[in-house]
């Protein structure tokens, strides 16, 4: 008998649209002690699954159909809610979810509710016992300073700190058997890593069996014994970690695999000419705190940032959340005031003339293509609007005139002529954003800006919009910003990358030379810390400690000397300057200086 | 003033809105000794009022309703009595005028105390009307004819006056007539509101809040006190018409007005319980139309609006019997009164002869009325009349406003923006039928009260002569207003719908209710014995 | 958290000028001549000009503005035209009764409307959740004046069980002195110790409490059953439900304390409500309240106790806001 | 256009859904199927009421008070004249009057509010600050005294509401310009170069008209409801306007005895605007995306 089992599992939705099959698993095993892992993009049903399993699907509109979830050989759909939150949950399946924001009670401090779950599983323990038990488990998942954790409310705590007090709260249950659904989703990849590893130790040291439920292919290869690609509800495909990963038998696995490869990098075609030159831009946001009495501070969201864009190159420009990298980009794109520095397009100063016809000229020329393409377009507007966006404002065009224009613009991202009479919402993820492309290639635009334009599409499109991206930029010679945090994206679009970390650029140069060569010790880490594909086991994951420091109290000299394995004392007083390895290549950082100086050029 | 105020509280009685604010007065200081804990609820008499029974309880200045509660607590040097139409002695026991009416003299009662032990001289009779004077509110108008009061003895005034007034009519006024004693004219307002007085009645004042005045029997009253007379009186305020009925109905209050005409017909039917008893007044329903403007300056027109206003169906129906359809603007009862003027009916034929005689054109023809607010009766025939004269193609605009900005349109500089139609509730200060002449007809230098602006000279020269001669020579003094009336109804000047008709609810337990018109609203209750 | 209130209460002294420069403009459009009124009917010029200098209408309208700030800083609204009192003083007088029936009906708005809101919350899309919802949808969609009328004619018409007005028998009145201690007769019956009064009062505020009480009721179920719906769709709950927490705990102490932000402005609204009704019952009933007082302003067009009892609604509610708010800033959460 | 039907589709399609989530919950289809009822009579009165010469142009004093019959539904008034009738012609005055009301705050209100949201600063503080000025009235109250200081009229009734009602919209509209405005498809007209007043007018105000809608309907109830309360106080409607808190007001002066006088119209208003609140419920519920999420 496995000790985890689904049996002919098949659960519906019931909407408007009808009944929907949310989940069909013929059957899924997990042994003792095992790692599986359950892989598929959102929407996929993986929640869902991890929600029936705890019977806390909401039902309606859910309707668990048939089957038999086993723990044990115990049918846990049989069970009355009543045994359920007795026996079951917290004492043998325990639950880590996704956002560790909104599964903290954000009234109650670490405290209540650890000590809540503690003596609700525990009878009999006292309050006291109950807090020095608290303690010991946060000791256990590393939170430093676990006492004066323990008083705080969720919302002073950062979210990987959050993510280590959900697991010991999954942990104070005693279960034996663990779902993680996505824990590191909304986390900075060099945090992620941390946690993975702290879940693994964790793992070992209790003989627990975990149910690790990701949409990261090779995530699940490295941290995984077995793994299972769920798609539309069903299990496509399951096997070791090892056969999934390196010899996947279905296409969406292939897929799947296929975006966490880095790809051939692009030809640097870029020409001598300077499109755009940012000098010195600082952009702080003031941050008045009237609760917690903070005032006349500034976050220093960007902080003397310089660089340069040829005419037909794709700058990367990389980072974790918070680094300051939309901000930059929204600043240039005058969204921002900026505190200080200059921005020249074509060699004018954009900020010079405010709103006058130069700076009109200007925002013809640079078009930005968001995230989101169900966000970044209007969903009140029919398509051919939305398109004609920029025509309406700088070419003032017939109705008939107009309609060619947009019907030529749909045409070139790939879309039909029907869909300008649509709404954005009958649009896949991936037709989203070509719509917003065609906008964006409206106003024939020099300069066009990539605010990770493929990171809330599916998979299948993924490809297909890189591709189109690519092609319209030959088609048009034009200059590309990339944004991402997905450093394969970056791998293949780019031509030059910029490496950022609390506001300030760390490494700058060509992207060939950087992926080969990481120079700052945050650039290697930021690699490391994602498993490569074919990658079996934590091993290969290099973890960073710490916390990211608040941009609003940066660390004196080096900002990343926190955090950084190779951090001397030195380091905590003296900015580090620019060093260069290539006429565009630098790094900012002491080591760098050090090692230059005794004219050696590999740290 | 008290027209207006009175319309008010009248609009307050049907309109239920407006109620009795219960003031919560402190009575600490209230003389006489505390209510006996042991008198049952049978020895207590309870009038159940629509409205607050008083505006302020100062006698030298009240000019609202609140004189239902004065007379019981203050007394007056004459009394008028409505049946016979002759004043009757009451402070003072006799008295005389010279020839044009100038010097009157009167004699005083010598065994009259006031509520704190004084007794009552003619120097109380000089200082309380003096004050009067002096204050000039309310009714203090009534004695703008008298130019000196002096004590000639210690029971005898005399009073001198710039042309012939009738003092003995003016002394029986239930308003700026109170013999007030000394030390209570000295006091504010505010000192008379918070439940004391200085009167000479029946009844002193126990406790006053607002909405409730409690009445004590005052022990040393000159005409003693019997078993079956009331020393406790309380005069509640309860603005619900089914409220009060339902008072009566359970025995709780013995005395109610001023219900609705369902609640009335509903109490006929119980005669083992309550009585019902109605009362004429001297109070008129007066329609104004505006003399100074197209269309209603014009006689046929009016006449015209006079043959189609409802006269029958407002009495029988909306009245339910409580009105009269006039005689001519005084009211019956009162002297002037004269049964022989011819009243208008309704006739819609006739009204549109009169119609296409004046040669107004009806075609978007829009008149408005304002009246007062609130009161039920008015919204219903001017209903009523709407509907008859808009089978004339005439549109009546009603609008119901505050007294305040009635009288501001009626006065409004520019004579387009004043009304077409004002509707006003009038009654004499006293027994005479001087004010609606004086008041209403004559003309004015500055607009007042005659808001249907009338402005004929000889009608002027008539009522002017007519005051004069009123207090040497009534006969004349009637056959002037008389002759007034004739031509006013001829030329249709003022529409006179009907007299009012007052209806007391009484309980069977008790008797000797009665509502003397020349004091609207006062019941003596010093009279009101259990059966 | 200091400075916070002490910046809120900066920011509402504020609003409370706008308030009171708004009653200001209104009182002075007021079509009417208020020195006419004051000076009475048959008033010569010279009283008039008296009356305009009394009431300080001869002067410029900033001077006036200026002199009308001044006044109400030392509490002076002005006199009432119709009793020529302050208006001040009458409040004083009034103030009281309303107070008393407006607390107790929140007291019982509290009592029921929550419970019931999580009741209806916990049940949802049941038929009980279905019934308490018709409940508080209904309460709120009644003409409260219309109610009044109806439950006097059950009560006292029909059943004759409770008295139709007032807050006191008469007869309870005359042989027994009301005690005078904070105003609120239910309150001083008790400090008195006079019982028997205390219950004919309690009698007489029964009906208009509960009519007054039905608004706030229906407010704050549907609100705090709005609030704890959202809450319980968070995912905390469904992962405190995953650490096995019992429901009952769930609810009140983990959804219910997360939803206090919330009630708590619904609570000052629907308080701001409930004072609103009983401008419309208490005439009605005959309590004599601010609501009978304003019944009757409006009717004789008494526009400084108009203004005066705006006023002083306007800063009970300023009030009531401020100290929502403060609640609200007290959650952990916030972060202004 | 060609394809302007396909335009259309997406619009049934979604009030298609709008209906199937309504119709889960059977009370609010109910409600809605009531007011539909309502809204109908309403605008059909002057020809199906059965004594449409009551509403103004005649009276039958002698058929005053006449209990409810076969003939008279819903009984006779003071006046004679048939309640059912009026009360049916009332819903035509009341619905109107609320649409009025609502309208214009709506005009005052929107605008501001989403000017306020979307240029923050200085204009948004001055706006905010102004509307929490007039939020700072107890509800009803300002009403009450302006237009017991103004003079009573429906339409002073319905200005004086429409002036205390107006910042609830400034205030939902702001906030939902400051989310609407953090949205991407704003930025990118800011970045296309697209100017202020279209970005307010055709980015912002389109998208946050739904919870405005369901704002406004729910508030048609409220408005009702205030109309027939300064009716009822003497300071709306006047006669022979068939206004339901008017009818109350009037009918109270005989009520209990004539009850049918003040029940019915009383129930008018109940049931009108229990059907607002019931459906403003069920809409607030359909367009949170929460629910509406598959």
């Amino acid at each position: 008998m496995a000790f985890f089992e689904i049996k002919n599992l098949l659960v519906r939705h019931k909407s408007f649209d009808g009944v929907k099959t949310v989940l069909d698993i013929d059957k899924l095993t997990v042994e003792k002690g095992e790692t599986y892992g359950l892989v598929g993009e959102s929407g996929q049903g993986k929640t869902v699954l991890a929600l029936t399993i705890l019977k806390l699907l909401q039902c309606p509109p859910g309707i668990i159909e048939q089957g038999e979830i086993l723990l044990e050989g115990v049918n846990l759909l049989k069970k009355t809610e009543r045994s359920m939150q007795a026996e079951i949950r917290g004492k043998r399946i325990a639950m880590i979810f996704q956002d560790p924001m909104s599964c903290l009670n954000p009234v109650f401090t670490i405290k209540d509710c650890m000590v809540d779950a503690l003596r609700q599983n525990h009878k009999g323990m006292s309050r006291k016992e109950a807090v020095s038990q608290a303690v010991k488990l946060l000791q256990e998942v590393k939170l430093a300073d676990p006492e004066s954790t323990l008083v705080k409310y969720p919302h002073q705590l950062s979210g990987g700190q959050r993510q280590r007090v959900i697991i010991a709260l999954a942990l104070c249950c005693g279960a034996d058997f663990l779902i993680a659904d996505e824990p590191t989703r909304n986390l900075d990849v060099t945090i992620q890593a941390s946690i993975l590893k702290l879940l693994r130790e964790l793992q070992k040291k209790h003989g627990m069996t975990v149910l690790f439920i990701a949409n990261n292919l090779s995530l699940v290869g490295a941290f995984c014994d077995r793994v299972g690609i769920l798609r539309d509800g069903r299990i496509v495909e399951e096997g070791t970690a090892d056969q999934v990963v390196s010899h996947p038998r279905e296409e969406y696995t292939r897929l799947l695999r296929e975006a966490c490869e880095t790809k051939l990098k692009p030809t640097d075609d870029s020409q001598e000419e300077i499109l755009l030159r940012v000098e010195h831009l600082k952009k702080y946001f003031d941050i008045n705190d009237e609760v917690r009495h903070i005032r006349h501070q500034s976050l220093k969201a960007v902080d003397d940032v310089s660089f340069d864009i040829h005419s037909g190159e794709v700058l990367g420009i990389v980072g974790e959340s918070g680094c300051g990298k939309s901000t930059l980009v929204n600043t240039i794109l005058e969204l921002f005031e900026p505190t200080a520095g200059k921005v020249y397009f074509e060699g004018k100063d954009i900020f010079g003339e405010s709103n006058g016809s130069q700076g009109n000229a200007f925002k013809k020329n640079v078009q930005i293509v968001f995230q989101d393409p169900y966000w970044s377009l209007n969903p009140r507007w029919l398509v051919k609007d939305i398109v004609a966006e920029p025509l309406d404002v700088y070419e003032k065009l017939g109705e008939a005139e107009r309609l060619i224009r947009v019907e030529e613009l749909l045409a070139m991202v790939g879309l039909p002529g029907d869909a300008c009479y649509k709404y954005p919402h009958e649009f896949s993820g991936g037709e989203r954003q070509r719509i917003a492309i065609a906008r964006s290639l409206a106003s024939n635009p020099k300069l066009v800006v990539l605010d990770e334009p493929t990171s809330s599409i599916d998979v299948f499109s993924q490809n297909q919009i890189l591709d189109l991206i690519k092609e319209l930029k030959k088609k048009f010679g034009l200059t590309n910003i990339l944004i991402s945090h997905d450093l394969a994206v970056v791998h293949e679009l780019s031509n030059r990358i910029a490496v950022m970390y609390l506001g300030k650029i760390v490494e700058f140069g060509p992207a060939r030379e950087i992926f080969e060569h990481p120079r700052h010790p945050y650039t290697q880490a930021l690699f490391d810390a994602i498993p490569r594909v074919g990658d079996t086991g934590m091993e290969g994951i290099r973890t960073l400690e710490g916390q990211i420091p608040s941009p609003i109290n940066p660390p004196s000299g080096c900002p990343f000397h926190t955090r950084c394995p190779m951090a001397q004392d030195r380091c905590k007083e003296e900015v580090p300057q620019e060093t260069y390895y290539s006429e565009r290549h630098y790094v900012r950082c002491l080591l760098a200086e050090e090692q230059q100086e005794k004219g050696g050029d590999v740290l | 003033m008290k027209k207006q105020i009175c319309a008010l509280l009248i609009a307050a009685l049907t309109a239920s809105l407006l109620t009795g604010c219960g003031g919560k007065n402190t009575e600490s200081d209230s003389p006489g000794e505390a209510p006996q804990a042991t008198a049952s609820s049978k020895d207590v008499l309870y009038h159940s009022y629509a409205s607050q029974p008083y505006v302020t309880l100062d006698p030298r200045v009240e000019y609202s309703n609140g004189v239902m509660v004065l007379h019981n607590i203050y007394e007056t040097l004459t009394h008028y009595n409505d049946q016979t139409g002759e004043l009757e002695p009451l402070l003072a026991t006799e008295w005389s005028s010279n020839e044009d009416g100038t010097e009157w003299t009167f004699k005083l009662r010598e065994d009259v105390k006031f509520h704190d032990g004084t007794a009552m001289t003619a120097a109380n009779v000089v200082n309380s009307i003096n004050k009067v004077k002096e204050l000039g509110q309310g009714a203090a108008y009534l004695w703008d004819a008298v130019t000196q009061i002096e004590a000639t003895g210690d029971y005898e005034v005399k009073f001198t006056c710039s042309y012939g007034a009738p003092v003995d009519l003016i002394s029986s006024a239930c308003y700026a007539s109170y013999i007030v004693s000394d030390a209570a004219l000295d006091q504010t307002t505010e000192w008379f509101n918070q439940g004391n007085d200085g009167g000479t009645g029946p009844y002193a004042i126990a406790q006053a809040t607002g909405d409730t005045v409690v009445l004590k029997g005052f022990e040393e009253y000159r005409d003693g006190w019997e078993d079956n007379q009331f020393k406790n009186v309380i005069i509640k305020e309860t603005p619900e018409s089914s409220a009060r009925r339902q008072l009566l109905e359970t025995g709780e209050a013995q005395i109610a007005s001023m219900l609705s005409s369902t609640d009335v017909n509903a109490l006929k039917e119980q005669t083992d319980k309550v009585t019902v008893e109605t009362f004429h007044t001297y109070t008129n329903l007066l329609i104004l139309p505006n003399h100074e403007k197209e269309p209603t300056s014009n006689p046929d027109f009016r006449r015209a609006l006079a043959y189609s206003f409802p006269y029958q169906e407002t009495i029988d129906n909306v009245l339910e019997g409580n009105g009269i359809q006039s005689h001519g603007i005084v009211t019956a009862g009162l002297w002037g009164h004269d049964e022989s003027l011819s009243q208008y009916t309704t006739d819609l034929d006739k009204a549109q002869e009169y119609l296409d005689k004046s040669g107004i054109d009806t075609e978007g023809l829009k008149l408005t009325i304002t009246y007062a607010t609130g009161l039920d009766e008015y919204n219903s025939w001017a209903q009523l009349w709407q509907v008859n004269l808009k089978k004339l193609g005439i549109d009546l605009e009603l609008q119901p406003m505050e007294w305040d900005s009635q009288w501001d349109k009626a006065k409004a500089t520019d004579p387009n923006d004043r009304q077409d139609l004002l509707v006003y509730m009038w009654w004499p200060d006293y027994a005479s039928p001087e004010s609606w002449f004086t008041s209403l007809i004559r003309s004015e230098e500055s607009i007042n009260f005659n808001l249907a602006y009338i402005n004929n000279p000889e009608y002027d020269t008539l009522i002017n002569d007519a005051v004069q001669s009123a207090a040497t020579n009534r006969d004349q003094a009637e056959s002037n207003y008389v002759e007034i009336q004739k031509q006013m109804v001829e030329n249709c000047d003022v529409l006179f719908p009907y007299d009012k008709i007052d209806t007391f609810i009484i309980s069977n337990e008790v008797e000797g209710v009665y509502e003397n018109p020349a004091y609207a609203s006062c019941i003596n209750y010093y009279n009101v014995t259990k059966k | 958290m200091g400075k916070y209130i002490l910046k809120r209460l900066l920011s509402s002294l504020v609003v409370l000028l706008g308030v009171i420069t708004i009653t200001f403009v209104i009182a002075r459009v007021v079509p009417s001549d208020p020195a006419a009124k004051w000076a009475g009917n048959r008033a010569t010029q010279e009283q008039l000009a008296q009356a305009r200098e009394e009431l300080g209408l001869n002067k410029s309208l900033p001077e006036q503005y200026i002199t009308y700030i001044g006044q109400l800083l030392r509490g002076d609204l002005g006199k009432s035209l119709n009793s020529k009192q302050p208006v001040t003083t009458e409040l004083k007088q009034y103030v009281p009764a309303t107070l008393e029936l407006v607390l107790l009906a929140f007291i019982l708005a509290i009592l029921i409307g929550i419970p019931l809101g999580i009741y209806s919350a916990k049940k949802k899309d049941r038929m009980l959740d279905h019934i308490s919802r018709f409940f508080s949808i209904g309460a709120v969609s009644l003409p409260t004046f219309w109610v009044a009328l109806f439950l006097q004619l059950i009560f006292y018409k029909n059943l004759n069980v409770l008295p139709l007005g007032g807050d006191l028998s008469v007869m309870a009145t005359i042989f027994e002195e009301r005690p005078q201690i904070t105003g609120m007769l239910l309150f001083d019956c008790m400090l008195t110790g006079k019982w028997q009064m205390f219950g004919d009062a309690f009698l007489h505020i029964i009906l208009p409490c509960i009519t007054i009480a039905l608004y706030p009721i229906g407010l704050v179920s549907r609100m705090t059953r709005s609030a704890l719906l959202e809450i319980l769709n968070e995912d905390y709950i469904t992962a405190g439900r995953s650490y096995g927490i019992r429901e009952f705990k769930m609810l009140w102490k983990y959804a219910l304390k997360n939803s206090l932000g919330a009630t708590a402005t619904d609570v000052a609204l629907s308080m701001g409500y409930t004072l609103t009704n009983t401008f419309l019952v208490e005439a009605i009933f005959s309590w004599p309240g601010i609501g009978s007082y304003i019944s009757k302003a409006i009717t004789s067009l008494d526009y400084p106790a108009i203004i005066g009892v705006t006023i002083f609604g306007s800063v009970c509610y300023i009030i009531l806001n401020l100290l929502a708010d403060i609640i609200i800033a007290s959650d952990p959460r916030v972060r202004l | 256009m060609k394809n302007w039907t396909d335009s259309l589709k997406p619009k049934i399609r979604s009030m298609q859904e709008s209906f199937y989530l309504l119709a889960r919950n059977r009370l609010s289809l109910f409600a809605l199927v009531l007011l539909c009822v309502i809204v109908l009579l309403a605008i059909l009165a002057p020809w199906i009421i059965p004594y449409p010469q009551d509403i103004a142009d005649e009276a039958h004093i002698a058929d005053k008070f006449l209990a409810p019959s076969a003939a008279h539904w819903f009984g006779t008034d003071e006046l004679g004249r048939d309640v059912f009738s009026r009360v049916i012609y009332g819903g035509r005055v009341s619905l109107s009057t609320a649409i009025l009301t609502v309208g214009i705050s709506l005009l005052i209100g929107v605008p501001l509010g989403a000017v306020a949201g979307t240029l923050g600063g200085h204009v948004d503080n001055v706006i905010m600050r102004i509307t929490d000025i007039f939020l700072s009235f107890p509800p009803l109250l300002l009403a009450i005294s302006l237009v017991a200081i103004l003079g009573s009229s429906l339409t002073n009734a319905i200005l004086a509401i429409a002036i205390s009602w107006w910042p609830w919209y400034t205030r939902l509209v702001r906030g939902q310009a400051i989310s609407i405005k953090e949205r991407k498809f704003v930025q990118a007209a800011e970045t296309i170069g697209t100017g202020k007043l279209k970005i307010i007018f055709r980015h912002i105000v389109p998208n946050c008209i739904s919870p405005v809608i369901v704002q406004a309907s729910m508030d048609m109830g409220g408005v009702i409801l205030t109309v027939a309360s300064l009716s009822f106080l003497g300071l709306g409607a006047k006669a022979p306007t068939p206004e339901w808190g008017l009818m109350i007001s009037t009918g109270r002066t005989y009520f209990p005895d004539m009850w049918w006088c003040c029940i019915f119209p009383g129930l008018a208003i109940f049931i009108t605007v229990l059907c607002f609140n019931l459906l403003g419920d069920a809409a607030r519920e359909i367009l949170d995306p929460k629910t509406r999420k598959r």
